[in-house]
C-alpha cells in the first residue's frame, strides 16, 4: 500500500464501498430493516438514504423470510441488491430461501439463472445481547453449496469486499462481526476491491499458525503478541474467505509451522474450526508435529450477563493457553 | 370477455387444444411414471388445466411465472415446448431443466418461467422480487405467481402480499384452491376458508373466480394482469378448483371420499365442461375434438421419442453450475 | 368496568400505582445503563405502561403470559418482585432469569411469565402452544400474547392466528401498536394499518382499544379474556399506544421528528392522563400520588440494593441448565 | 436378545412406538402436516388417527414455524408433543423456533422451564427427490446447545429410541432417513426403550472402523461384508446419538482399529464427518496408523437424474474405495 491513507472505520468503510457501488450502478440497491430512515442498526447505512432516496435504500418491514427472498428475485430480475439482514440471529428466518431458492436455482435449472445478490448481516457475541442475540453461526453458510462466503476482519477488506461480491454472478453472503463496526484505522484513500477468495496472512511467524476470521481476528493478533514475548512466534491466518476454504494457504502455513490452532466463535461441536482440522488432517497430517486444538465458543447459549459471556467465548487467554500447549509448554 | 366479445372458434380452439394438451400430456406422464420413465414425485394437475391456459394468455413474453412442484400445465400453457419438459421428466440433459429438475423443477429462463419450486410457499417472495426489479427499473411486466390454497397458510403468503402492496408491485398473486394440500382440506388448513378475502389483510383488492371455467378464467386474469400493469399494485385472485387425482403418485388418497372426487367429476371439469359449452355455441365440433386429439397424440410422441433418444448428462459435469462463470475485477 | 361499574377509589389507586411504579421503576434503569451497571440491549416501555397494567389485571394466577423484550411492564404489572428484575437487568444470580437473561429475557415459571423474547414475532407460535396444552387438558386459563405493530409483519404472526382460530384456542393476541418498529413506522410496515382488520383473514374477533386509556385497556382486556375463557376462541386486540422514548439506548431517533413525541408528549401519555382523570373524577388526590412515588421510590432503592448486593453466578455453573436433570428409563 | 420376534419394518416400528406412547400417557400427541387423515407422508402414523382421534393425532396446516412452536409450547405447557416435521427440507422454516426457543429457554431462565418435545423428521436423498428435497442437515441440528439429536438405523432403534426420547426433559430432534422406512427385519416381541446417548458398534472389525449413521449404515455394512471378502476386516460403528456425541464409544473403537473413514451423506465441507475427524484428531492423533478419511456427498445441489444423484452422494463403492486407501491398498 503506497500513497495516501485516511483514519476511517470499518463501519465508514463498509458504507464508503455501498456508496461507491450505488453511485457506480443503477442496478444496485439496499434493502433491510432500518437500513434508511434508522440509519441501520449498526449505523452502517447512515446518511444513504438522505443521498440515494427511499426507492434505493430501501426500508423493510419486519419480514425476513419475503426481503430476503424478494432481493434473489431482484437479482433473477436483473438488479444487484444489497440484502441486510440485521444479524445472523434473524437470518434464520431466511434461511429457506437462502438455501433452497438462492444456493440452488442455478444448478437445479441446468445453469439457466445466476443470483447476483449480497446478503450482509452482523454476527457474533461480545455485547451481552444474551441467547438469542449472539449467534455465529457462518459455518452453517459455509456449508451451503452455491454461496460464496465471506467475513472481513479488517477495514481493507470492509472496504474491499463488498464491492467486489458486487461483481459476482453468485449470492455472497457477508459476515461483519458486530464487535469490529468501530474498528479504525488508516485506509488506503484509494482502496477498493478486493480478492474475496484467498486467506490472507496477517502476521508470520514460524512455530505455530492460529487459523481464524472476522472478530476472532483481533483476539488472535493480540494473543500472538503475548506469545511473542514469550518466545513463540505465532503466525495468524485470516480465512477471510469461508466458502470456499483457501485450502492452499491453510496448507501452506501449517506445513511451514507444522502446528496450528483455530479459533473460531461458532460453538465447538460442528464448528468451521473442525472443518478445518479436518481437511488439514485428510491432507497434511504427516506435517504435523503436534495435536491440533481449537479454542471455540462453548457449549452453552450465550448469557447476558459479562463474566458468563466472557467465559462463553473465545478470550485471548484462552488462545494462548491452547497455543502454549500445542507447543508442548502448557 | 372483458369487453363482452364473444369467443371466437379460433380462440375457442386454442383453449380447448391448451387444455387438452396438458391432459394428455399428464396421462402421459401417469403411464410412464408405472414404466418407471419417470420418477421422483409426479403431481398431476388433471382438473386444473383451465387455470393454466386462461392465466397464460394475459400475459406477454416479457412477462414473468413462479410456479409450484405442480407446474406441468403452466409449462406447457406458457410455452415450453413438449420434449423438452418430456426430457426434464426423463431426467435427460436435453430436459428443460437439463435432467436435473425433474418434474417439480421446470425452468425455462428465454419464457421467463421460473420454476418450479418445490418448498410449498417458496416462491411467493421471489415473485416479489422479480415484481420489485421490474418497479426499479420501470419495465411494464407483470410477474404472476401460482401457489396453492395449502401455501397460503405459510408465513411466506403474508410476508409477501403485505410487502407486495405495502410496495406497490406488479404482481399477481394466484391461489389454486384445489380445495386440499396433500390430505389436508381447506376447512382443515385455515380458518378463513374464503381465502380472497385475505387480501383485506393487505389492503389489496381480492376476487375469486371459477377454476373450472376457462373462459371466465381468462377473462379475469386479463383484467387483472391489465390492472396491475397499469401500475395499479398487486391483487390476489383466488381460483377454485378441485384436483381430480391423487396429490402425487404416491398418495393413496385415504383422505377423501372416491365418491366425492366421482361427484365432482360428474359436475364436469374444465375439459368437459368447455367441450359441452364449445359444442352447445358451436365454436367447434367433435371432429374438430378429433383433429386436435390427433395433433396432441403426435407430439406427445414426438415428445416421448425425443426424451428416449436423448442422452443423459454425463457423470463428469455434476458440479457444473454450482457456479457461475465469473470474471473477477 | 365492563359491567358499567365506575372505578373506585382503590382500583384507581393499583392502576395508578402500577402505571407510576413502571414509569419509575425505567427511569432508574435508563439511569443505571448510563452508569454501565445495565448494559447489553435496553428498551423502555415510557408512554405504554397502561397496556401491562390495564391487561394484567385481567388475568388470574393459571393464566399465562408470552411478551416481548420490551416487558419491564409486562413482568412487573404480573407481580415477579422488582427485585428479582432489577437483579436481572444487573445479570446477577438473584435475578428472575438466574442473570443469563437480562432486560430482554425476563422469566417466572411459578408467575407463568414465558419471556422476554428477542426474537420479533417468536412468542407468538409459544402461545399457540401453551393455549394449546391448556386446551388438550381442559383447563380454563388463558394465554396472552403481547407483541409489537412491527411482528404483525412476520410470518409467525400469520401462521400463528390462523392456527389459534383455527383450533380455537385460548389465547389473546395483544398487538402493542405503537406506530414503530425501530425506526420503521406503520405505514412504511404495513399495507393495511389498521391492524385489528387482519384478524378478519382469520375469522376472528378483532378490536382496537386506545393505549393510552387504562381504564378502557382493563376493560377490553377484561372482556376478552372473559370470553376467551368461556371458549369463544382466540381474540386480536389492537392497542395503539406510543413509545416515548427510543427504541433502545442505541436509537438516535433520526426517523422521527422531536415535534413529533412532544405533540404526543402534550396529548399526554397514559399516566397524565389518568392523574388528570383521577384528580378529576376524585378518585385520588396529589397526597396520594405523593405517598404512591413514596412508596414506588422505598421499593426502586431497595431493588437496587438487592442487585447491588446480589451474588454473580458462578463462572463453573455456566454450562448449568443446558439440560435438564434426566431420570434414564 | 431372547425369546419371540416378529418381522416388522422401520416404519411399523416407528409407529407401533407412537401407539404405545398414545396409549400410556395422555399428555402425548402427535402433530404436523399429514400425520392425520393423509397417513402420514410417509405413512408412518397410518391407522393412528382412527385408534386416537384427530385431537391427538393433529393434523395442522402448512405452518411450520407456528407448529413447531405450537409443539414447543404445548410441551411448556405440560404437553409431550411429537412433531413431524414431514422433512428435514422443511424444517429451516422453524429452525428459529427450535434453536431460540426450544433449546435456549432453559439455560437462558435460569432453569426455569424445560421442553420435553419430540421433533421428528424424514431426511436425506435417495429418491429423486432433487435439490429441495434431497438435504441431509443433520450437522446443523447437531450443532445446537440444549438440542438432542438421535438418528435411529435399525429397526430396534426406531422402535425404541421414540419412547426413550419421550422420557426426555429436553427437545430431542429424531432424524429418520428416508430410505429406511421400508427396512425389515426382526424385531423382539418385547422390544421397548432403547439408550438414545451410546453409539453402537453394528460389525466388529480390527483393521478399520467405518463411523456413520442413519441412512448410511446400510451402505457401511455393505462396504464391510464386500471388504471382508478382500481381506479387511471393518469395524462398524453407527453413531445413533449425534448429539451429544459419544466420545468414549468412537475413540475406543478407533483405538483399536488405528484407523477410520467417516461416512455422512451430508455435504463435505462442515459436516458432521468433519466434527468427528477433529475430535478424533484432538484426542487419539498418536493412537492413529493412517490418514482418515470421510465419504460424504459432494458439493452440488442433490440433482433429479437417477445417475447423477448416485455420483452425488456416498455410495457402498465409494466407501470401499476410501477404506482401501485409508489401508494403503488404494
Ligand atoms: C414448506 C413445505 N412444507 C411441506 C411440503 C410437503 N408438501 C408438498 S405439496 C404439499 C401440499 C400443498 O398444498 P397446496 O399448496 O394446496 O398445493 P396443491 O398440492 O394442492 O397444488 C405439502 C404439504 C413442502 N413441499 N414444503
Ligand atoms: C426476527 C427479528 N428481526 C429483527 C429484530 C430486530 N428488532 C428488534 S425490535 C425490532 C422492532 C420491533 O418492533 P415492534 O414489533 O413494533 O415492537 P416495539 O419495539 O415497537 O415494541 C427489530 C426490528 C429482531 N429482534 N427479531
Ligand atoms: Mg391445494
Ligand atoms: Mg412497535
Amino acid at each position: 500500500m503506497s500513497g495516501a491513507t485516511t483514519k476511517t472505520s470499518y463501519r465508514e468503510a463498509l458504507r464508503a464501498a455501498m456508496r461507491e457501488a450505488l453511485k457506480a450502478d443503477p442496478r444496485v440497491f439496499l434493502m433491510g430493516e432500518d437500513v434508511g430512515r434508522y440509519g441501520g442498526a449498526y449505523a452502517v447505512s447512515l446518511g444513504l438514504i438522505e443521498e440515494f432516496g427511499p426507492e434505493r435504500i430501501r426500508d423493510t418491514p419486519l419480514s425476513e423470510s419475503a426481503f430476503v427472498g424478494a432481493g434473489i428475485g431482484a437479482a433473477l430480475g436483473g438488479m444487484r441488491p444489497i440484502v441486510e439482514i440485521m444479524t445472523v440471529n434473524f437470518s434464520l428466518l431466511a434461511l429457506d430461501q437462502i438455501l433452497n431458492t438462492a444456493a440452488t436455482i442455478r444448478h437445479m435449472s441446468g445453469g439457466q439463472f445466476s443470483v447476483p445478490v449480497v446478503i450482509r448481516m452482523a454476527t457474533g457475541a461480545g455485547r451481552q445481547l444474551a441467547a438469542q442475540h449472539s449467534h455465529s453461526l457462518e459455518n452453517w453458510y459455509a456449508h451451503i453449496p452455491g454461496l460464496r462466503v465471506v467475513a472481513p476482519a479488517t477495514i481493507e477488506d470492509a472496504r474491499g469486499m463488498l464491492t467486489t461480491a458486487l461483481t459476482c454472478p453468485d449470492p455472497v453472503v457477508i459476515f461483519e462481526h458486530a464487535t469490529l463496526y468501530n474498528l479504525e484505522g488508516e485506509l488506503a484513500s484509494d482502496a477498493g476491491a478486493v480478492d474475496i477468495e484467498r486467506a490472507a496472512i496477517r502476521r508470520t511467524g514460524r512455530d505455530l499458525t492460529l487459523i481464524t476470521y472476522g472478530g476472532s481476528l483481533p483476539k488472535c493478533i493480540e494473543a500472538a503478541n503475548i506469545l511473542a514475548a514469550e518466545g513463540i512466534e505465532a503466525e495468524v491466518l485470516d480465512l477471510r474467505s469461508l466458502r470456499p476454504l483457501d485450502d492452499d494457504a491453510i496448507f501452506a502455513s501449517v506445513r511451514r509451522t507444522r502446528r496450528f490452532v483455530v479459533v473460531d466463535e461458532g460453538w465447538r461441536s460442528g464448528s468451521l474450526a473442525g472443518e478445518i482440522i479436518a481437511r488439514v488432517i485428510e491432507t497434511a497430517f504427516y506435517d504435523l508435529d503436534a495435536v491440533p486444538a481449537r479454542v471455540c465458543s462453548e457449549e452453552v447459549p450465550i448469557p447476558y450477563a459479562k463474566h458468563l459471556e466472557d467465559a462463553a467465548l473465545p478470550q485471548v487467554d484462552k488462545i494462548v493457553r491452547a497455543v502454549k500447549t500445542v507447543m508442548g509448554r502448557g | 370477455m372483458s369487453d363482452g366479445t364473444p369467443l371466437d372458434r379460433e380462440h375457442a380452439l386454442q383453449l380447448l387444444h391448451g387444455m387438452l394438451r396438458i391432459r394428455r400430456f399428464e396421462e402421459k406422464c401417469a403411464e410412464l411414471y408405472g414404466q418407471l420413465k419417470i420418477r421422483g414425485f409426479l403431481h398431476l394437475y388433471i382438473g386444473e388445466e383451465a387455470i393454466a391456459v386462461g392465466v397464460m394468455r394475459a400475459l406477454n413474453s416479457e412477462d414473468a411465472i413462479v410456479a409450484t412442484y405442480r407446474e406441468h400445465g403452466h409449462a406447457l400453457a406458457r410455452g415450453i415446448p413438449m420434449p423438452a419438459v418430456m426430457a426434464e421428466m426423463y431426467g435427460k440433459a436435453s430436459g428443460c431443466s437439463h435432467g436435473r429438475g425433474g418434474s417439480m423443477h421446470l425452468f425455462d429462463a428465454q419464457r421467463r418461467f421460473y420454476g418450479g419450486n418445490a418448498i410449498v410457499g417458496g416462491g411467493l417472495p421471489l415473485a416479489v422480487g422479480l415484481a420489485l426489479a421490474d418497479k426499479l427499473l420501470s419495465r411494464p411486466r407483470v410477474t404472476i405467481c401460482l401457489f396453492g390454497e395449502g401455501a397460503a397458510a405459510e408465513g411466506e403468503f403474508h410476508e409477501s402480499l403485505n410487502l407486495a402492496s405495502l410496495w406497490r408491485l406488479p404482481v399477481l398473486f394466484l391461489c389454486e384452491n384445489n380445495l386440499y394440500a396433500m390430505g389436508t382440506s381447506l376447512a382443515r388448513s385455515a380458518a378463513e376458508t374464503d381465502l380472497h378475502i385475505k387480501a383485506t389483510a393487505y389492503h389489496m383488492p381480492g376476487s375469486v373466480v371459477d377454476g373450472m371455467d376457462v373462459v371466465a378464467i381468462e377473462d379475469a386474469a386479463q383484467r387483472a394482469v391489465a390492472e396491475v400493469r397499469a401500475g395499479g399494485g398487486p391483487q390476489l385472485l383466488e381460483i377454485r378448483t378441485y384436483r381430480f387425482r391423487a396429490h402425487s403418485m404416491f398418495d393413496p388418497e385415504r383422505y377423501r371420499d372416491k365418491a366425492e372426487v366421482e361427484a365432482r367429476k360428474k359436475e364436469g371439469g374444465p375439459l368437459t365442461r368447455f367441450i359441452a359449452r364449445g359444442k352447445r355455441e358451436r365454436w367447434f365440433d367433435e371432429p374438430d375434438i378429433e383433429a386436435l386429439e390427433r395433433t396432441i397424440a403426435a407430439e406427445i410422441q414426438a415428445s416421448v421419442d425425443f426424451a428416449e433418444t436423448s442422452d443423459w448428462e454425463p457423470v463428469a459435469d455434476l458440479a457444473r453450475d454450482v457456479y457461475t462463470p465469473w470474471d473477477r475485477p
